[in-house]
């Protein structure tokens, strides 16, 4: 199982470049998130332990780690806030520079 | 929990996950973008499913929050899709 | 009072199931959009809702807010299923063996495919 | 008035979801509900303390022959999908308005999508239900018994 | 060794700049004449002059005077002064002839207010008596490098001038890198020495000169010295820097800043002379500079680059002498130094006389002005005469005591003879300059019927006059006793040893005054055919012209400049490759992949172990699905099943808290997404797509390199992680012990959110709230200036005919099309946005003991919210839920989470403690709610995202909306 | 001593973001409180040095009372107050700029809170002692300054912004992967807890992999070459008051980080960090002195000089000598101050242009408009190029005397024969800017920025220069102190 999952976050961290490094700028944007959420199953994983109780001090049983937790919900929510940035600058970019391909956004160069 | 009601949980949850593998091989292999949308909208709804089955299972109530999380917004998106889809726009 | 319990909770799953069952198969075997709209709502507010009655049975504390999620679910279910017919209609995915639309006439169906290149 | 009753609502509703009922709970949920009512877009209409109990009381047996024909119909389609060979006419049609309101014509269009076999795709101004049904041939069963039932009660609720 | 007085000779020109400037206010000059201000300023320098003149006896009898105060003590840099007979003979050069020259500018400047240049004559003043004042390396360093860029602003000084810009940088970017270089040699020279102070180093020729690193502190000062004295190949900038002024020109670029290198080779040269590698280096880049000089200055036209070129010469030999080991080197040093200050100073002046009465300074437009300027024409003769190193001029004895210094007997024989030679040819052609010089100007016909000469002022004429008599005087008054024993104490302060100087121009017939014979026949000679030699000198000179090189090395600069410019390609992907493989490069550099034993087992058997796999099977999967998709919808529906499948897993963690908020997030993200879809014109993301799918072979393998590289780490290290667990956390223990009786949560990680670590939500929110007002500044306010953006929705808006809401005719039918949607969808959206406020208020509640927080809260409302977006349309959601200010509330809620973080002081001393407010006053709350300074957190965090997450919405909603604050 | 103080710089800003959004309908108000706001940070920061230099202990603050390392611990050492001070300083003069600022997107209501969240993000990184915090205060800084680029008057802003991002993206990635890494090996996030463990067993997996990812992340902040794709696109795109900073103090990040890195964190394996921050920094010097020397374009010009100046730091944060560290800091300081007034200067001859623009094509011989710009473009570009008596000599002397005594001739060689370029390059848009003459018929505006901020930093860099023994001296003691980890674990961690 650890071996899967391990394989999973590999697979999803590696596809999540590969899409950021699309000229389809949509997909960047797309490979943004599938990184993010791969980053976020890595640290869920970083916890010291694993358990199969909700960390509650009302369960009874082996919790898993909280503290990974709480980073992820911190890292999600950052992830989300600059993943509509994001958008919004595609937006602004597509106005201004009439493109929608990362590689056409070169008026800044040299 | 009675030997009975976990077995009947579990094999609920081995349906439901090949429910949703049906479901999101046909929302791949989609004839059309509803038929996709439709496939979506119905895994949403097996996940809910899903999370309530664990919830019975690990005897823990908590999953019900997240499910009413999923169910409410999940309604609201497929909406909000379904209108991107019809009309290119949602607001 | 608990083995009563568990057996309708028992019940409850496995009708739920077995509708949820029905809406995947009728999703897959119905001839059209619209038809298996028809089937998949089925598991929204069938499958979902009992097992969503087993677990208010079975877990504690879980009794209203598995009332609040059936309501939900029954509200938004059909209503969702709605919005997808009616762009369906929209768009003009075609009706399968039907001899029938009321709607047609009335509406000009202004044809729009979101999937049709991006 | 209305806020209040939308208020109301939105205690039992905070009740459901804390599955608490002492008093300290209900108090602090009528703050909860008095706020959230405050904010929502509610118009002030004129109130009939009557109507309000007859309307409940429709809404109650409403429910109840909702689900009758939810299971009724679901049986219905659930031998369709098993074997989708079976007869089967599907078509569009228009079914006539219930009633004046916005409110009752939701609630109809509603009460249709969700019982099996019935799918309304959309509404006009007029309150008239474009809606899919499984066998147009039995279009007058449709909007005679099924939904005429539903749509008595309801025009009691929302005359 | 607190002598203050030191300072006058610093200060006074430093005052002087300032008074310059102040000429510069508009209400001064307008008052004062520049004649006036000139002659005022000029008393300055005088003083200076007299002051050092004073100081003369004192130096001599008690040795070097020095001044030092602490400058960066902490660094040991001390600001010192030191003056002694060297220091002395030069600085009563620079102010003597700065008197001079100051005077001269009132004349030569004919009208307007130069009182830049005079700012900059006095700041070149005061950097020129630092330098030579300096008595460390440091403060010489400081004074160097005020030269330099003085010297660039007089060179600039008519600014619009590109041959004048050009020559600026080019003597800055010359004299600017061997200031570099000499700074680090003498860093290198005080790091061995063990001081900064001349003092110090002076004393320690031994321990420097057997130091390793000689050679190389050796080369840098060395370096400094060249560029800054013109040696060639170095010398390239002083007949460009002759766009200067002519008073500057004198000043500066014949008789003083170009000698602080020769002043800084014979200061050092009991550091770091009498070795061979000094020998040679100096000598013979003095020899060769010495013999350029003067070939090339032959065939100038220009007078003033006629004199840079007889300059460099000079300078070369000045060089040369320093390399030379022998007292008499340092006596005709000496000599050297003062009688080319003289003559030079005076022929720049005079120059500077006929090209502003004349107009001109070519030669070939000169001549015969011996009848309209005869009494220029004396002082030229009597300054050139000392040039040409005729007697009874001082220059001739200069002359002399070169070539007895290089037919020294100590000199062996080879090296001597090449010598002298060099010696005689330059003299040879200095002759000819300096008979071209006279001639070629004042005798003959006028060549140009349009140049008329007159005299001068009187006291315009006076300033060359005094270096050009006093080149007289010197070399006919009889062997003056003080002069003599002050420049022998000069040259005993670079030497490092006796030097016995006598001033008498007649020695008997010695081998120097044959030379001399020879030499002054030789430039007659070659004066008398200088056409044909000019003739001969032709394209020769240009083909060797160490300009090549300089414009070689500026072009070779400017183009790798521009090689190293197109790495900035302007692709993003490039720079996201460069960068991952970058990263990639200092893994296996700098860091290690960690490796897992195990790796090959699959762990144990986990709970619900194949609801697992499937998800991880199902977040994978449809990740990659989504490069394969084609339609960019369907990509984004792969990538919400990917994320939900996430959510999954996280439940499955258990960690059902973050499980709720990747699905709120998903299902938000999902929605901006579609949004983003829907306001980018869609020809643009066709013809995206198809250029993605269009890529080459080798950029798509490139890429799938990095991913799998990428991916191969994420899953080494994760493996690494999950088969090491169970580990031990220090902090975690701590939170599952505190959770309850610390802040009374029962749910650990919303403790550890909302109180343990409540600081990183509390930045985190703010990142959320400017993340919207962020974006909706940029699309309602900067894009609402764009013309374009205006121009383009509006053709896209016609492409589609939106119709308006108001005018759906009553045969619509109103379903998901359109703007008016059914009144079924109304009924959900009437309904679902109560529920999500109130499932919002509960979780903001009892966030404590459940999943859900103030985030989800605030992200489901405005989901809610946003769905009346989708149904009602944006307009007649913000017309129905009139409080939804979205920047108020961002606000709002960010002032609340502060200001209740920071009232928790008040209660407990500390920022962002837990307070339960409503224990303290004892109110009978609900179990598991509690009214705490974590509620009121909560409460602010839902604020907050319900503002930026509405901001976001309706900015990626309705992008061209005029920016009304909603 | 109240420990309150060290939140102080990081709150006040932070507090005065919303307070600003709620004064959006009041541009004055919003304009003065945001000024207020960053001069009280100043002088809070000034008084917090002021506490930690003389008591010769740093100060730390533990948010919410939570013990080290269970809560998030705020670490005021010398090396952080002092980057603070040198942030709140020169952002509060960006905010002078911004008042006499003629841009339109500084009348945008919510020009003033996203740079006080930006303020609040830079801070925060240099006061904070925990590591995830510092990641939460990264992305604040990122966002805020994203935004405030991407709303610039200059169209390209959005594509400088969006390029940036996604390398931040990459930055952020990197970060997170170090920390659970870290979390991974030594299960603590607190940066002192974390030091006092890498050095009892420094090579626990995956730490290695951490330290890398966490060079990566500061070389991606601090625009090191190759990593520094962002920079120059961002810098020049961003309005004036905005590009000042961040080629000025927000590229300090990582230069901080750096240190933090090398002296802190991985004490025990820091070698090879050392080394590859002198061939990095070498790299820097020589790519970022071509660079500059072939741009077109004074800010990106101004930009690219920045990663040769940064180069000099890392060079001398590799040799890791008190003699270098005092060199870095010193360095650190000066080129905050220099580059800030430079780009300042560059944004108030663009904004003089008749095209909005700091392309050297368009600002040509529009400096004639502004003659005191131009002395003061001189003597920054003295300072900049290392001239005295400006500041930028003593850091230079530092440098090359460290370098020295490091024995480090190599690379003491080569930056010391490119730093000539520096001279070459803004010498040369001085001479384009005031003194060549303007193309036909392109007249400079009568109205422009106003040169208030720049003149106080030219002042700052000159009285620096002349008098440059405080900072020195604080310089000294940093390094002192950034050599002594012992100290700052025992504080962070409450003594214990
Ligand atoms: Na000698
Ligand atoms: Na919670």
């Amino acid at each position: 199982m650890d071996l899967l999952q391990a394989l999973a976050i590999g697979v999803m961290f590696g596809v999540g470049v590969f899409q950021l490094l699309r000229r389809n700028v949509i997909r960047t944007a797309i490979g943004m998130l599938i990184l993010s959420n791969a980053v976020n199953l890595f640290l869920l994983t970083a916890g010291a332990y694993d358990g199969i109780v909700d960390a509650y001090t009302n369960l009874a049983g082996q919790r898993s780690d909280a503290l990974p937790q709480a980073l992820v919900l911190t890292a999600i929510v950052i992830s989300l806030a600059g993943f509509s940035f994001v958008l919004a600058l595609l937006y602004a970019i597509s106005m201004r520079l009439g493109t929608a391909d990362s590689d056409e956004m070169d008026r800044l160069k040299h | 929990m009675s030997a009975a009601l976990s077995f009947v949980l579990h094999a609920a949850l081995i349906l439901h996950i090949a429910l949703i593998a049906l479901c999101v091989w046909r929302v791949w292999r989609g004839e059309n973008v509803i038929d996709r949308l439709i496939g979506a909208d119905l895994v949403g709804t097996l996940i809910l499913g899903m999370l309530v089955i664990i919830a019975m299972i690990r005897g823990n109530a908590l999953y019900i929050d997240v499910a009413l999380g999923l169910a409410a917004l999940g309604f609201v998106s497929t909406i909000a899709l379904a209108k991107y889809v019809a009309d290119g726009r949602m607001f | 009072m608990t083995t009563l319990l568990q057996a309708f909770a028992i019940l409850a799953i496995i009708t739920g199931a077995a509708f949820s069952t029905l809406g995947v198969l009728g999703y897959y075997r119905l001839p059209d959009v619209y038809t298996r709209l028809h089937a998949t709502g089925k598991v929204s507010v069938f499958g979902v809702v009992l097992l969503v009655v087993a677990a208010a049975v079975l877990t504690p504390l879980g009794f209203g807010k598995g009332l609040v999620l059936i309501f939900m679910l029954v509200l938004g279910g059909p209503v969702a299923s709605h919005a997808i017919a009616s762009a369906a209609h929209t768009i003009g995915i075609p009706l399968a063996r039907t001899t029938r639309d009321d709607l047609a006439v009335v509406q000009d169906a202004a044809p729009f495919d979101p999937g049709a290149g991006s | 008035m209305q806020r209040v009753v939308a208020g109301a609502g939105l205690l039992a509703l905070y009740l459901a979801l804390t599955s608490n009922l002492t008093l300290s709970n209900m108090i602090v949920g009528a703050v909860v509900a008095a706020l959230i009512a405050a904010l929502l877009p509610i118009e002030a209409r004129p109130f009939d303390l009557r109507r309000l109990v007859v309307a409940l009381g429709a809404a109650i047996l409403y429910v109840g022959v909702l689900m009758l024909d939810v299971v009724k119909n679901g049986v219905t389609m659930g031998r369709l999908i098993l074997n989708p060979r079976l007869p089967m006419n599907p078509g569009i049609v228009a079914i006539p308005a219930c009633c004046q309101s916005e409110l009752a014509t939701a609630l109809s269009a509603h009460a249709m999508t969700v019982s099996p076999g019935e799918l309304v795709i959309g509404i006009d101004a007029v309150g008239v239900m474009y809606t899919h049904i499984l066998d147009v041939s039995k279009e007058t069963e449709y909007t005679e018994d099924a939904s005429g039932r539903r749509r008595n009660l309801l025009s009691r609720i929302f005359p | 060794m607190s002598d203050l007085a030191l300072f006058i000779p610093i200060l006074l020109p430093l005052l002087g700049a300032l008074l310059a400037a102040l000429y510069g206010l508009p209400g001064v000059n307008r008052r004062l004449s520049l004649r006036g201000v000139c002659w005022a300023l000029a008393v300055l320098p005088l003083i200076s002059f007299l002051f050092l003149l004073g100081r003369v006896a004192d130096v001599n009898a008690a040795g070097p005077q020095t001044f030092r105060v602490a400058w960066i003590p902490s660094l040991g840099v001390n600001f010192s002064l030191w003056l002694d007979s060297l220091s002395l003979l030069f600085l009563l050069l620079v102010s003597g002839i700065g008197a001079l020259v100051v005077v001269y500018s009132g004349y030569y400047f004919s009208a307007g207010s130069e009182w830049r240049f005079l700012t900059y004559l006095f700041l070149f003043m005061t950097a020129m008596s630092g330098i030579l004042l300096a008595g460390d390396v440091v403060t010489l360093f400081l004074f160097w490098e005020g030269t330099s860029v003085t010297s660039f602003l007089l060179i600039a000084y008519k600014t619009s001038d590109a041959a004048a810009r050009r020559g600026a940088f080019k003597s800055l970017f010359i004299t600017g890198g061997g200031g570099v270089a000499m700074l680090a040699g003498l860093l290198f020279t005080a790091s061995v020495a063990g001081g900064l102070d001349f003092a110090t180093i002076l004393a320690s020729g031994d321990v420097l000169r057997s130091s390793p690193i000689y050679p190389v502190m050796l080369a840098l000062v060395a370096f400094g010295a060249f560029t800054k004295s013109a040696q060639a190949p170095a010398h390239i900038w002083l007949p460009d820097g002759m766009s200067a002024p002519t008073p500057a020109s004198a000043y500066l670029h014949s008789a003083t800043m170009v000698k602080a290198g020769i002043y800084l080779m014979a200061r050092m040269n009991p550091a770091l002379g009498q070795t061979e590698l000094w020998f040679w280096l100096l000598t013979g880049f003095g020899l060769f500079t010495m013999m350029l000089g003067a070939f090339v200055g032959l065939k100038q036209r220009d007078l003033k680059a006629l004199l840079a070129y007889s300059t460099i010469s000079q300078l070369g030999v000045m060089m040369m002498l320093i390399g030379d080991d022998t007292s008499a080197a340092f006596k005709a040093l000496v000599v050297s130094v003062v009688a080319h200050a003289l003559y030079k100073s005076a022929l720049f002046l005079v120059v500077g006389i006929i090209d502003h009465e004349t107009g001109t300074r070519n030669v070939y437009r000169l001549g015969g002005l011996r009848a309209s300027m005869p009494r220029t024409m004396v002082v030229a003769t009597v300054a050139a005469l000392s040039m040409a190193g005729l007697p009874p001029m001082f220059g001739f004895l200069a002359k002399e005591t070169l070539l007895a210094s290089v037919t020294h007997p100590s000199m062996p024989p080879v090296l001597g003879s090449i010598l002298v030679g060099g010696v005689l040819f330059a003299a040879a052609f200095l002759f000819a300059q300096a008979g071209t010089l006279i001639w070629d100007t004042f005798m003959g016909k006028p060549r140009d019927p349009e140049v008329h000469g007159h005299e001068p002022p009187v006291w315009m004429l006076l300033m060359p006059a005094v270096p050009a008599l006093l080149s007289l005087t010197l070399g006919l008054l009889p062997e003056p006793k003080a002069l003599a024993e002050f420049i022998s104490r000069a040259a005993e302060a670079a030497y490092g040893g006796q030097v016995k100087v006598s001033l008498a121009l007649w020695a008997g017939i010695t081998p120097p005054l044959v030379l001399s014979i020879i030499a002054i026949a030789g430039g007659f000679v070659i004066w008398l055919n200088r056409g044909r030699v000019i003739a001969w000198q032709g394209g020769f000179a240009d083909r060797f012209s160490a300009n090549r090189l300089y414009d070689g090395t500026l072009s070779l600069l400017d183009r790798t400049a521009g090689l190293a410019l197109r790495t900035q390609d302007g692709h993003l992907r490039h720079y996201l490759a460069t960068i991952l493989i970058g990263a990639g490069a200092l893994i296996v550099l700098l860091g290690e992949i960690p490796q897992t034993a195990s790796a090959l087992t699959f762990g144990p058997p986990a709970e619900l172990p194949l609801l697992r796999v499937f998800a991880l099977a199902l977040a994978a999967a449809s990740a990659a699905a989504s490069i394969i998709l084609r339609r960019d919808f369907f990509a984004i529906l792969a990538l919400s099943t990917s994320g939900l499948s996430i959510a999954l897993l996280m439940l499955l963690q258990p960690a059902p808290d973050v499980a709720l908020v990747q699905v709120v997030v998903d299902l938000l993200s999902v929605v901006v997404l579609t949004l983003a879809l829907t306001i980018i014109p869609r020809e643009q993301l066709m013809r995206a797509t198809l250029l993605t799918y269009r890529q080459s072979r080798p950029e798509l393998f490139r890429d799938i390199a990095i991913a799998v590289g990428a991916g191969f780490v994420m899953t080494s290290v994760s493996l690494f992680s999950l088969t090491s667990r169970p580990r031990a956390s220090v902090v975690t223990p701590y939170y599952e012990a505190g959770a309850k009786p610390l802040t009374g949560a029962a749910d650990i990680v919303g403790a550890i959110v909302v109180d343990f670590r409540g600081f990183d939500t509390l930045v985190e929110i703010t990142v959320f709230a400017m993340a919207g007002i962020g974006m909706y500044t940029l699309i309602r306010y900067a894009m609402h200036h764009d013309a374009a953006s205006f121009a383009t929705t509006v053709r896209a808006q016609l492409r589609k005919g939106v119709a308006q809401p108001d005018a759906a005719p009553a045969h619509t039918v109103f379903g998901i099309d359109g703007m008016p949607t059914s009144s079924l969808i109304h009924l959900l959206a009437y309904v679902l946005l109560p529920v999500m406020m109130v499932l919002g208020a509960t979780q903001v509640m009892y966030g404590h003991d459940q999943p859900g927080d103030g985030f989800t809260a605030g992200v489901i409302i405005s989901l809610a919210i946003a769905f009346w977006y989708v149904v009602f349309g944006y307009q007649e959601t913000r017309r129905k839920l009139r409080w939804l200010k979205s920047s108020l509330l961002v606000g709002l809620g960010l002032l609340l989470q502060t200001v209740n973080a920071s009232l928790t002081a008040l209660f407990t001393g500390s920022f962002f403690s837990h307070v339960d407010y409503g224990a303290l006053v004892g109110l009978p709350l609900p179990k598991g709610f509690n009214f705490s300074s974590s509620f009121i957190f909560e409460l602010a965090i839902c604020i907050t995202v319900l503002g930026g997450a509405t901001l976001i919405l309706g900015a990626l909603g309705h992008p061209t909306d005029p920016p009304v604050e909603g | 001593m109240n420990p309150h103080l060290v939140l102080l710089p990081i709150l006040i800003p932070l507090a005065g973001t919303p307070v600003a959004l709620l004064l959006r309908r009041r541009p004055r108000a919003q304009s003065a409180w945001a000024l207020g706001v960053m001069l009280t940070t100043l002088l809070v920061s000034l008084r917090l040095l002021g506490v930690i230099w003389s008591g010769g202990q740093p100060v730390t603050f533990q948010l919410g009372g939570w013990p080290a390392p269970f809560g998030i611990t705020l670490m005021g050492d010398l090396l952080g107050v002092t980057m603070t001070v040198m942030s709140a300083l020169v952002l509060g003069l960006g905010l002078v700029y911004a008042a006499g600022c003629g841009d339109r997107c500084i009348t945008y209501p919510h020009f003033y809170p996203l740079f006080l969240a930006l303020a609040a993000g830079l801070i925060g990184i240099f006061l904070t002692g925990d590591i995830f915090n510092m990641f939460v205060f990264a992305e604040l800084l990122v966002i805020s300054g994203t935004a405030l680029t991407a709303i610039s008057d200059d169209p390209n802003g959005t594509e400088a912004a969006y390029k940036y991002f996604f390398m931040s993206l990459l930055a952020s990635i990197f970060l997170l992967i170090a920390m659970g890494s870290l979390y991974v090996a030594y299960g603590t996030l607190n940066m002192a807890d974390l030091a006092q463990r890498i050095a009892a067993e420094p090579a626990r997996q995956p730490a290695p992999l951490a330290m890398a990812l966490l060079f990566a992340f500061f070389m991606v902040k601090s625009a090191v070459v190759p990593f520094h794709f962002w920079q120059p696109d961002f810098h020049a795109a961003s309005p004036t008051p905005v590009s000042a900073m961040l080629s000025s103090v927000v590229v300090k990040v990582g230069v901080y980080g750096f240190i933090r890195m090398t002296t802190l964190l991985f004490v025990p394996v820091a070698a090879p960090l050392k080394t590859a921050l002198i061939v990095l920094g070498v790299v820097g010097v020589i790519f970022g002195g071509f660079t500059a020397l072939g741009a077109t374009h004074a800010k990106r010009m101004l930009a690219y000089s920045t990663l040769g100046q940064v180069g000099f730091i890392l060079v001398a944060i590799g040799w890791g000598t008190p003699a270098a560290l005092t060199a870095a800091i010193i360095l650190t300081f000066n080129h905050s101050l220099i580059k800030a007034a430079m780009l300042m200067l560059a944004g108030a001859v663009a904004s003089r242009a008749p095209v909005k623009s700091a392309s050297f094509d368009v600002i040509t011989g529009m400096g004639k408009a502004i003659p005191f710009g131009g002395v003061l473009f001189f003597i920054g570009a003295l300072a900049l190029a290392g001239v005295p008596p400006t500041n930028g000599f003593v850091g230079k002397l530092t440098l090359f005397g460290s370098g020295i005594q490091a024995q480090a001739y190599p690379a003491l060689l080569l930056i010391g024969v490119f730093s000539i370029m520096t001279l070459m390059y803004v010498i040369r848009a001085f001479q384009v800017i005031w003194w060549t003459p303007p193309a036909e018929g392109q007249k400079a505006k009568s109205k422009g920025d106003a040169l208030l901020a720049p003149a106080i930093l030219i002042g700052l860099c000159v009285l620096l220069g002349l008098w440059s023994e405080p900072l020195a001296r604080l310089a000294v003691d940093i390094a002192g102190s950034v050599g002594n980890p012992a100290l700052y674990i025992l504080t962070a961690l409450g003594g214990r």
